[in-house]
């Protein structure tokens, strides 16, 4: 335990040049414990066990770092059966520097970790000549090797066994079932509760758009994008529509919807008849307003384009999940001259976007968006239960980075047990 | 050296394709439509053909023959169930196929999209903003051209939370959180601007790569198929275009 | 009556397309030949194939298909070519479905270039569906993703793929990917649990979307379009379609910057004129 | 029948979701054996699903041609295209080459598929350079720092720019290492927060929109 003591205070990312003279530095201070070992060459205080966190098959060894532990000293890990007591009729599994393999070099976690970052660590696995099976018991020895002289550690016998679960994901799986946890309790919570949400720019310009497009006589044209109604993009899309054919009803102005995908086309339609009855104009409602072109990229874009050319729209809404065929839309909808609105969560696309169009709702704007129009507490509550995790991740961010300066300023080894809980260990 | 027949066509015909393609470019018109629907058909066609190959023969027949992994049989249940969709009654039985799939789906990508871009990010946003030089010796690094520097590490912090600042919903955007999300938009401007210009030089390529094959096939050993097919393409389309006159005047 | 800046703002975009037509025609049929710099993304494929020992297994997964052919297509000819120089044991596949035919043209050209055998030196295991699915089956069970390679053969008497049994007997991984699945999928499905080095290769599109996973060391390298199979072919020494590409980039990107400018030289003179 | 329509599928949905979501923190071979079969299930099904995709296609134009619809030729035309290919693939046992030589399918492939695929994105190119022009305008500040960003991107990522101006290069790497992954950091980071909502709702069978047929 006094060893640890007096290590916490060492930094703990020097570089890796600069290890074994700490080490040596380190056994040196200490001189109740590694003195009287220094006669022997023999590696010290050697462990076998399980390698803990895997899917069997596999041992690990640790023991102390020794002052000799210099490039031109060899380390051998040999394994033989557990009834043999001869270390030199041994299988050799592995050989090394002396001066290399310690237990910082695999990444584990604090919290499964058994022994000191110093301690050298090596996993001894099925090779040839030796197969290491679950359940059946093995010896293990370590020995040193200087010129051709070898010092064999004490046996030590371990099995090698299957776990049931891997304690170093520990964090991924509190992070998993806390944020799952938070964003079924922001939706319960959405569902009693007003939740406030913040107004989008975007949608202002919507109604801007409709309303020029009203004045100029001409009609609005809303495509709802590449994916189908499974995507959120997709939903949030069609849920974006109904408040714009409302007011496409309200000033009566043409609304024209092409679809790429059949059963998003049956829906939106559900939808838009809605929106009309909402505005009181049902016999305004025209059951071809949302058609189905193709579900082919580039043909559909032709055929989308060729509309813009002929019908020339004053307002185009490009709402939902785009690919390649988004510049091809826009650059046609901007040469027609009409206000384009975009919104979409593929980030691959929003250059594309942002450039071409007046206004884009970027990423979760759009689902945002939504969210705010429709009222719907499921999707509401998710934004919240989101804006929550981003708010821990944020904290995060900052705690950390405080804590890591800290911990380089001052070679602290406490920031590390915070750091490591958000982390990827395995 | 003469080159075999078919690779003589065959630069006939993609010349003649890739042309009427492009011819896209002047405007909508029945010879891109007409390259267009063949593009879908042919892939289409392919697709069926390498599902086929792949699927049945050699994931599913061979093994089941070959092995008896007659447990193989369970997925091709589950699949056959999908094809239920065109039958309206029993099209809720697709439902099983996809429960299976969506759920399968959402359980990998939990874990995993965690420890990839939720820790793993953190993990390399979280940098100690000062760093060691010497023996002792602390010092904050400004090298802009090192990406690991700590004045890049800083900027990156910034941005990052500037950035998730933005996409925050249910807190209004005032005072000292306006000025986050703007510095926030500013980030994203650059990104975007980043990835157009970035985006420019892949399209760029794209063309490239098409015009080097209308070049190579432009040589005489193939009959110069693009010389004669741009007059052909160009000369029908002049044809069609005194046709279809009453057409609406592009911009 | 337009005033001339509103004119040209309003130019027919036809002019533009011919423009950008001549600027990538002419240097492909007069190149110039510009020096090349190297970035230091490419330098870590470059530097880690550089680093293995001969007979390591190499993974190379081609996720492309011919829209993205002009791209990547120079990027795997020159990372096959750097493989096979390394005596590496060069296993291919492919995660789109109509990048089939275009992977095992390439596969077998560039092994035929350098002399290379089939089943001793390097597989191509074809195409295989479900994207992430066959990620991780590959990861616990190489022939159980894939029972026969392209051809036909079965996997498990594959002398090139002896000792793999899935991808953690790999040693270096590298995704060509045009979109998805692609290099992120690799990263998530494959590499976060089998725990193989990896590199990236993508189209310009998807290039800036990867620097996250770059810096954090997800992928050790990425290859950027066009440009990065430039550099690679040059860190190879063997020039070839991307190289000879570059002349056209460079007049295409000039003649778009041009045009940016005068765009926004007429845009302001025409606000002035407005007031 | 209310069970096995609705109630059995989420019911698969919550075990297969959480059976799979755990699997991943249970090294035990038992669980690793469990995701090797149920990845390669899930491979074959990916085959079927293709079909569904493909298949939904064939029915379109079906329909088109038998009612004689506008553009009913053009869907002949597609038809051609894939019967022939189909025809011409299981000739050649679904192979593009054997030992070297084009088959038929081989010959459809790279001189019908692979040119009017890469075409088809060429096209591109020109959009992308008259959306340069139309809209690449400093109206705004944002709008300003974009473009600057664009034309840095584009001048260091060819070799004439950094032949002209050498710290061109330089810029442009920052932009991309430094800038740019912060925000695609960012927005990689939301975007995931967003996945694991949607799928823990998947799970849970809040959202069930994949089930299809609208709420029944």
């Amino acid at each position: 335990m006094k060893r640890e003591a007096y290590l916490v205070k060492r930094r703990y990312d020097l570089s890796v040049c600069l290890w074994p003279f700490m080490i040596v530095c380190v056994l040196n201070l200490l001189p109740s414990y590694t003195l009287a070992q220094t006669s022997s060459l023999a590696p010290q205080e050697i462990r076998v066990f399980d390698t803990p966190n895997d899917g069997g098959g596999s041992l690990t060894v640790q023991w102390a770092p020794a002052p000799g532990d210099r490039p031109d000293t060899r380390y051998q890990v040999l394994v033989g059966e557990a009834i043999a007591t001869d270390p030199a009729t041994f299988t050799i599994v592995a050989e090394f520097p002396a001066d290399t393999k310690y237990v910082k070099d695999v990444k584990t976690a604090w919290w499964t970790r058994r022994s000191d970052k110093t301690w050298h660590q090596a996993i001894i696995k099925s090779a040839k000549g030796i197969e290491l099976k679950d359940d059946t018991a093995y010896a293990v020895a370590v020995a040193t090797v200087q010129e051709d002289r070898r010092a064999f550690s004490p046996l030590q016998v371990a099995t090698p066994a299957a776990d049931w679960f891997n304690w170093n994901q520990l964090n991924n799986l509190i992070i998993a079932v806390s944020f799952g946890g938070l964003v079924f309790y922001a939706i319960s919570h959405a569902k009693r509760n007003h939740i406030f949400l913040r107004r989008i720019p975007g949608l202002d310009a919507v109604d801007e758009a409709i309303g020029r497009a009203t004045e100029l006589g001409k009609p609005i044209l809303y495509l709802t994008g590449a994916h189908d109604l499974h995507d959120p993009s997709t939903i949030a899309a069609a849920v974006i529509l109904g408040k714009v054919a409302k007011r496409a009803a309200l000033y009566e102005t043409e609304l024209i919807v092409p679809h790429r995908e059949p059963i998003t086309m049956a829906v939106c339609q559900e939808i838009t008849k809605q929106a009309y009855l909402e505005a009181g104009k049902p016999d305004l409602f025209k059951e071809d307003a949302n058609f189905f072109i193709t579900s082919d990229q580039f043909s559909y874009t032709a055929a989308v384009d060729g509309i813009m050319l002929r019908k020339k729209p004053a307002a185009n809404f490009f709402m939902g999940h785009y690919f390649a065929e988004s510049l091809l839309l826009t650059e046609t909808g901007a040469s027609t001259g009409a206000i384009q609105i975009a919104g979409t969560d593929a980030d691959h696309q929003l250059p594309f976007f942002v450039t071409t169009c007046d206004y884009t709702l970027i990423g979760e704007e759009l689902y945002a968006a939504s969210a705010y129009l429709s009222r719907e507490p499921v999707q509401i509550g998710t934004l919240r239960g989101q804006d929550i995790g981003k708010a821990v991740v944020l904290s995060v961010l900052a705690v950390g980075t405080v804590v890591a300066t800290i911990g380089v300023v001052t070679g602290a080894q406490w920031p590390q047990i915070f750091l490591d809980l958000f982390r990827d260990l395995k | 050296m003469t080159m075999p027949f078919e690779l003589i066509v065959g630069a006939w015909v993609a010349t003649g394709l890739t042309l009427l393609i492009f011819t896209f470019l002047y405007k909508d018109n029945p010879l891109f439509k007409l390259a267009e629907h063949l593009y879908v058909g042919v892939s289409v066609g392919y697709i069926i053909v390498k599902t086929y190959d792949t699927v049945i023969v050699h994931l599913v027949v061979k093994p089941i023959i070959d092995n008896g992994e007659v447990a193989l049989l369970v997925p091709v249940a589950i699949g056959m169930l999908m094809l239920t969709r065109y039958v309206p009654k029993a099209a809720w039985m697709s439902r099983y196929a996809f429960a299976f799939i969506v759920g399968m789906g959402a359980g990998l990508a939990i874990p995993r999209t965690i420890s990839s871009f939720i820790l793993k990010q953190i993990e390399d946003t979280v940098r100690p903003l000062l760093s060691l030089a010497g023996p002792d010796g602390v010092t904050f690094s400004m090298n802009l051209l090192n990406p690991a520097s700590n004045l890049n590490a800083l900027i990156i912090l910034f941005g990052v939370g500037s950035v998730l600042f933005y996409f925050f919903f249910s807190i209004e955007h005032s005072g000292a959180g306006k000025a986050v999300a703007r510095t926030g938009v500013i980030f994203l401007m650059i990104s975007f601007g980043a990835g157009f210009g970035y985006t420019v030089m892949a399209r760029m390529s794209l063309l490239i790569g098409r015009l080097t094959d209308l070049i190579e096939f432009s040589d005489a050993s193939y009959g110069r198929p693009t010389i004669w097919l741009s007059v052909l393409i160009i000369g029908t389309l002049i044809v069609l275009g005194r046709r279809t006159k009453p057409t609406p005047p592009e911009v | 009556m337009m005033s001339f800046s509103e004119r040209m703002l309003k130019i027919d975009r036809r002019i533009i397309f011919l423009v950008i037509g001549l600027c990538t025609l002419l240097p492909l049929l007069y190149p110039v030949g510009l020096p090349i710099k190297i970035s230091s993304e490419v330098r870590g494929v470059y530097d880690h194939i550089e680093s293995l020992p001969e007979h390591s297994v190499f993974l190379l997964s081609i996720d492309f298909d011919p829209a993205s052919k002009p791209e990547l297509y120079p990027q795997a000819i020159a990372l096959l070519r750097h493989a096979f120089k390394k005596k590496l044991r060069v296993i291919t596949m492919t995660l789109w479905v109509s990048g089939t035919g275009m992977a095992d043209q390439l596969v077998t050209q560039v092994a035929k270039e350098m002399g290379k055998e089939y089943g001793q030196d390097y597989a191509f295991l074809g195409w295989s569906p479900g994207g992430p699915a066959v990620i991780i089956n590959m990861g616990q069970d190489l022939s159980s993703a894939f029972p026969s390679d392209y051809s036909g053969r079965s996997t498990k008497d594959l002398p090139v793929l002896e000792g793999v049994r899935s991808l953690k007997d790999m040693t270096y991984m590298v995704s060509l990917g045009a979109g998805k699945p692609g290099v992120e999928e690799w990263y998530v499905f494959g590499k976060d649990k089998y725990k193989f080095e990896m590199g990236g290769g993508c189209t310009g599109v998807m290039a800036p979307g990867l620097y996250p996973l770059l810096r954090s060391g997800q992928i050790n390298g990425l290859i950027g379009g066009l440009r990065g199979a430039a550099e690679y072919e040059s860190l190879i020494g063997q020039k070839g379609k991307a190289v000879a590409g570059m002349d056209a980039q460079s007049a295409t990107h000039f003649a778009i910057i041009v045009l940016v400018i005068m765009c926004n030289a007429f845009y302001f003179s025409l606000r002035q004129q407005r007031g | 029948m209310i069970f096995l329509r609705r109630q059995l599928p989420l019911l698969i949905t919550l075990i297969t979701g959480l059976l799979f979501a755990g699997q991943y923190y249970v090294p035990h071979p038992a669980s690793e054996q469990m995701l090797t079969s149920a990845t390669k299930w899930l491979q074959i099904i990916g085959g079927f699903a293709l079909i569904l995709g493909v298949t939904s296609l064939f029915h379109q134009h079906a329909v088109k041609i038998t009612r004689q619809e506008a553009g009913w030729g053009y869907s002949l035309v597609l038809y051609a295209g894939m019967l022939g290919t189909i025809a011409a693939g299981l000739w050649a046992d679904g192979k593009e080459a054997v030992d070297g030589a084009m088959t038929a399918f081989g010959w459809v492939y790279n001189f019908m598929m692979v040119p009017l695929q890469g075409t088809m994105f060429a096209i591109l190119a020109f959009f992308i350079a008259s959306a340069a022009y139309r809209s690449f305008r400093a109206r705004s500040r944002e709008a300003a720092v974009l473009l600057v960003a664009a034309v840095i991107v584009m001048m260091g990522r060819v070799p004439l720019g950094e032949y002209l101006i050498p710290l061109s290069g330089d810029v442009s790497s920052w932009i991309l290492n430094v800038l740019n992954s912060s925000v695609r950091r960012a927005i990689l980071i939301g975007v995931s927060l967003g996945a694991i909502a949607l799928s823990f709702k998947i799970i849970f069978g809040v959202e069930r929109s994949y089930l299809g047929g609208g709420k029944e």
